[in-house]
């Protein structure tokens, strides 16, 4: 069998490689030449073109995300910030939090439930791998036209398999977003969110140090999962008539959440002890992405033995099982010393662990194949020299064509029920449970706050009652009005809705979902939404601990709506003192924050001939932040608590109403259609006792936002001024819409 | 009162479990599947979760674990076994109880807060509630709809060997509604939903499970 | 190398929603063949060489105690060809 | 009264954690048989009279569609006797 050793590379300098196949650029493949001083082998190929691709090398995002870390502010509570797995961030009483966002939207597409599962696999990895015990997922995901068939195939499949991968490994799910939008149709969005928790001294980063010092990999077999593009390299290398060719690559990846479960068990038995010197989960690129990052995070150089490694399929090539990304797999750097106790645990956990090779103190790495040298580089051109591009941006010339909302207004009593009605109706405003009912909110017995509340809150010291909160949110239609203040309103609705749990906003993670960099215009919105929330983070005082991109989210010409999904974390000092967005009857309802007219982008417009209007609200960060403030010192008097979003605050009310099934009379002044559906954003509805009346209004003049009485809560029925609407009827229309759809 | 959580690979509420142990005020005992060691427990409770990943069928290869062999041995004895969730499958799986637990009538995992109604308190895990009590608790699972013989049903409801039964629209398709039951002799109960998940108002939909726990702490100490 | 063939169906009196949801689901997509469906499981076990008797008896014992669940499935073991 | 077959099994190339799972269950009860095990799904499909042709032909689209997932399974159709 021809193996393309190193020397057989230098032997044979003019062997054509398939590098465009593998999608390489010449001048990248040129580059790589220049890296080696001579032609790469067939693995080395295989290495660098996965490893540079888009997904791994972020080689069109890079330099527009270097603003996250020049723009952050200096946080002390920022323990490891971008760049590792995930970030971690100081909660307190010892305690670090890690959170971060993926995305999984292609492989959803082709296989729904699959898709989605391996998504929540490989988030709840990167929280793993920083050495945290995973706590809870969320789950934001965008779908396109709900009556399309379409959706009909893709939606149930990704819930069931975000549930049935998530229920397995007893993560509660406490929140995500389900919204409808035609530009997803052929592009659905699953983002998953992990987060984890753990002691300071915990922490645990992707290094390989000291000359010695063993590669371990444990968990799953390898697999060809995910390699369809490297069979051409398998292929060329076995061209030769003697070898067979290799057998079929699978289409998708297969998750085994029982294997991920006990693996994370496995890890954290193994971090327990102390026992791992570093440790990187196998994503994206396997075992390419883990030994060069491990090794240029450390000394420098390793060896691997790449014949070591067990295999599913044993009719791998060397190329193939350095990029297969077969799921449930870590690769940790053990001290001789420590690899019995090491092996131990894994075998107490069914978990196979082998040793495929060592760090040296040279400064490459170094992968022979059967006691062939077959690859030989410097680890860092791998991992991080991968080409950066400035692509060119321009300013979409779909604002020339960007039309005013034109909707019915509705002022007599008949016409606000009946918009309640419909508004509460609508896909994106319709309860989620038939959703939500498939996910284990339960599991670990910590969760405080979970859909439909703002946002999710979990409890991590069962003594102390300190917790987390968090809430993922964007306004795709505000992005595409306007990018820059997009990105802005979606951190900023994020950082309400933990604050009106009674969270202070802590830190960031993100997931950027856009269409092809290749088409300037889609780079021109990235680069403005990036932009837009590091000027926000900045201000905020926020910084940003991760993120994903992912790009080429589009059918043919049409791009998704650039979809910035921002998550926001923050502390809860006490989660026994947490408000939720439930009613008591005799409680008096305040509207915080000023109302506007601006329809652009609301839900209002897009049930009238889906239309998005022409112009996105402005965010006043000054003004928000004196808001959250009011929120966080407001909430020993706050009984209820939810903010104003999506459907206005029409939807904000009745979601309250239905909470617990307390009724209110509500009497809006001024400008009623706008009062009630028009979606400006810096607003939330709170519920207090009369007695603190005063109290309130105190908070409103030294944050210097207006607070205006709206009404009070009781009865059973949602009264809008002079239209009543029953809780049985607001029900009616809110409930069993998902379930028609799609159960 | 020392009292076992069984941990088996896939096992996830095993923490819960042995959390509202100590709540209800006795010491909870950690038991690994691999060891057929019962550490001088009083009772044992197989916890929720998936052991095994719910493959071939939920519970049917732990069944197999070596502890398993310790607690059927014991069950038939006397020694109180409560099997929550996975547990009431493993037990079913075990032939300890009848009847077993198959796919949710809508094939969905279905997450919500379910009234049930105790209806045999004369179990050593129940008999802190009064007869026909109505409490609300989680339930969570995907194959929690049980389905037995006619025979089999007709005996469990003539020796009033039903312990929980859902109130309501039933959740899942189990034949009569059943939530749980126990062997003839009573000391082995397996039911659906999760009393260690009821234990709190902060994280749970009431405290309505605490009783489980407080009945058979109760028990150990009248004997 | 041959292989032997564990098929694990519930018993008929046992409800089967999974076949009962695949025969609502057929006449939607305009098929109009099923009378009833039931669904259950296939096994197919890689042994060394041709499926011998003794093999046979062996599936036969792990199928009653593992790979079915008397309670409500009922099995057949046979070697494939 | 006919009884259609649709045997569905995942890609050989596909992972099967179901199918590892009891292939590992089985030697710690003592089978020692298995090189492999792949777990699928039977569906048993009960029709009106002899299975014919025209029978078979509609139940290979719909195993196509519906009964099985072609990016990830493979299935046969076949009469039962
Ligand atoms: N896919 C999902 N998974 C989990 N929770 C969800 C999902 N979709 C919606 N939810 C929950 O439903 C509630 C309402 O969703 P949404 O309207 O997006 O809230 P908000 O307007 O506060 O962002 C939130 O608690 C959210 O977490
Ligand atoms: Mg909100």
């Amino acid at each position: 069998m021809a193996l393309d050793t190193v020397k057989h590379a230098q032997e044979n300098p003019d062997t054509p490689q398939p590098y465009k196949e593998l999608g390489l650029k010449d001048d990248e493949y040129a580059s790589i030449k220049s890296i080696l001083g001579r032609r790469p082998t067939s693995s080395e190929l295989a290495m660098y073109s996965v490893m540079w691709s888009e997904h791994c090398s972020y080689k069109s995002s890079k330099i527009h995300l270097k603003q996250f870390s020049e723009k952050a502010v200096k946080s002390d509570a920022l323990l490891v910030g971008i760049g590792e797995n995930a970030g971690v961030v100081d909660v307190g009483q010892g305690y670090a939090v890690t959170f971060k966002i993926e995305s999984h939207n292609h492989p959803s597409y082709i296989e729904p439930y699959q898709g989605a599962a391996t998504g929540v696999g490989g988030i709840v990895r990167d929280i793993l791998t920083m050495g945290a015990r995973p706590i809870a997922v969320m789950d934001p995901l965008r779908f396109g036209d709900p009556g399309n068939p379409d959706t009909r195939r893709v939606l149930p499949g990704i819930v069931a398999g975000i549930g049935g991968y998530g229920n397995c490994l007893g993560l509660p799910n406490i929140g995500g977003e389900i919204v409808f939008d035609d530009t997803y149709q052929g592009n659905p969005l699953v983002n998953a969110l992990c987060v984890g928790v753990m002691k300071h001294s915990d922490i645990k980063l992707a290094t390989a140090h000291g000359a010695g010092n063993l590669v371990v990999l444990f968990g799953a077999k390898t697999g060809g999962d995910g390699i369809g593009g490297v069979s051409v390299l398998a292929s060329e290398t076995f061209s030769d008539a003697s070898s067979k060719k290799p057998t079929k690559r699978p289409a998708v990846q297969v998750g085994d959440p029982f294997a991920e479960k006990v693996l994370i068990e496995c890890s954290l038995e193994i971090f327990a002890e102390d026992l791992v010197i570093g440790i990187q989960d196998l994503g994206g690129a396997g075992l390419s992405c883990a030994t060069s990052e491990l090794a240029s995070a450390g000394s420098g150089g390793m060896d691997i033995r790449l014949e070591t490694v067990p295999l599913r399929d044993p009719s791998l090539s060397p190329e193939e099982i350095l990029m297969s990304e077969s799921q449930e797999r870590m690769c940790a750097i053990v001290e001789p010393s420590k690899l019995k106790r090491f092996m131990a645990i894994c075998k107490k956990w069914d978990v196979t662990a082998t040793v495929i090779g060592e760090v040296t103190t040279g400064t490459r790495l170094n992968i022979t194949f059967n006691g062939e040298l077959i690859v030989d580089v410097p680890p860092r051109t791998v991992a991080h020299d991968g080409p950066v591009y400035n692509r060119p941006m321009v300013k979409p010339a779909y604002f020339d064509s960007l039309a005013p909302v034109d909707v019915p207004l509705p002022t007599t009593p008949d016409e606000i029920k009946a918009a309640v009605l419909k508004l509460m109706a609508a896909p994106n405003l319709a309860d989620k449970t038939w959703v939500t009912n498939q996910y284990d909110r339960y599991v670990q017995g910590n969760t405080v706050l979970s859909q439909p509340e703002d946002s999710g809150v979990i409890r991590i010291d069962t003594n102390t009652n300190l917790g987390v909160a968090i809430s993922t949110d964007a306004n795709a239609r505000w992005s595409y009005l306007n990018p820059y203040e997009g990105a802005k309103l979606a951190l900023l609705e994020s950082c309400r809705n933990i604050a009106t749990n009674g969270a202070k906003p802590l830190a960031v993670t993100n997931c950027l979902n856009f269409g092809s960099p290749e088409d300037p215009e889609v780079m021109w919105q990235f680069a403005e939404t990036v932009r837009g929330l590091a000027d926000a983070c900045l201000e905020m005082g926020l910084p940003i601990t991760g993120g994903n991109v992912s790009f080429y989210n589009q059918t043919g010409a049409v791009a998704i709506l650039p979809t910035p999904i921002i998550g926001v974390l923050g502390v809860v000092q006490d989660v026994t003192k947490r408000t939720s967005m439930g009613m008591k009857p005799g409680q008096e309802i305040y509207l915080i924050g000023d109302s506007g007219d601006n329809f652009s982008g609301s839900e209002w417009a897009y049930i009238h001939g889906k239309q998005i209007g022409d112009h996105s609200p402005v965010a006043d960060l000054a003004k928000e932040k004196r808001l959250i403030d009011l929120i966080l010192e407001g909430q020993p008097i706050f009984e209820a608590a939810h903010d104003v979003s999506n459907g206005g605050f029409a939807a904000s009310i009745a979601e309250m109403v239905m909470r617990t099934n307390v009724g209110a009379v509500i009497t809006l002044p001024g400008n009623l259609s706008a009062e009630l559906l028009a979606e400006t954003p810096g607003r939330i509805v709170v519920a207090i006792n009369e007695a603190n009346t005063n109290a309130l209004v105190a908070l409103a003049g030294k944050y210097q936002i207006p607070v205006r009485h709206v009404g009070k809560s009781g009865g059973n029925s949602l009264t809008i001024n002079g239209a009543v609407i029953s809780i049985d009827e607001l029900r009616a229309a809110n409930t069993g819409v998902l379930e028609a759809l799609f159960g | 009162m020392r009292i076992g959580v069984v941990t088996f690979p896939g096992s996830l509420d095993d923490r819960s479990a042995l959390r509202a142990i100590e709540l209800a005020g006795g010491i909870a005992v950690p038991l690994f599947h691999a060891h057929n060691d019962l550490k001088e427990v009083q009772a044992v409770i197989l916890p929720g979760g998936f052991s095994y990943g719910d493959y071939l069928r939920c519970g049917a290869i732990s069944r197999f674990s070596p502890i398993m062999e310790s607690i059927i041995l014991a069950a038939e004895h006397g020694f109180p076994v409560l099997g929550i969730c996975n547990g009431f499958q493993i037990l079913c799986e075990s032939h300890l109880l009848p009847g077993a637990l198959t796919r949710n009538a809508d094939l969905h995992f279905i997450c919500t807060d379910q009234r049930v109604a105790v209806e045999n308190v004369s179990t050593p895990w129940t008999r802190g509630y009064t007869k026909g009590e109505e409490i609300v608790i989680p339930i969570k699972n995907g194959e929690g709809s049980f389905q037995c013989s006619d025979e089999t049903l007709a005996e469990l409801e003539d020796e009033g060997r039903i312990v929980l039964r859902y109130v309501g629209k039933n959740p899942n398709g189990s034949r009569n509604g059943i939530a749980g039951i126990s062997n003839k002799r009573g000391n082995v109960v397996g039911v659906m939903p999760h009393p260690e998940q009821a234990i709190e108002n902060l994280t749970g939909p009431s405290e309505d499970g605490l009783n489980f726990f407080a009945s058979i702490l109760k028990e150990m100490v009248s004997r | 190398m041959g292989i032997i063939v564990v098929e694990v169906m519930l018993k008929p009196e046992i409800l089967d929603p999974q076949g009962q949801a695949v025969a609502s689901a057929l006449p939607r997509l305009g098929f109009t063949f099923a009378k009833s469906v039931r669904q259950g499981k296939r096994f197919e076990i890689e042994v060394d060489g041709e499926p011998t008797d003794a093999q046979l008896a062996e599936v036969e014992k792990a199928a009653h105690t593992l790979l079915s669940n008397p309670v409500i499935e009922n099995y057949t073991v046979k070697a494939s060809n």
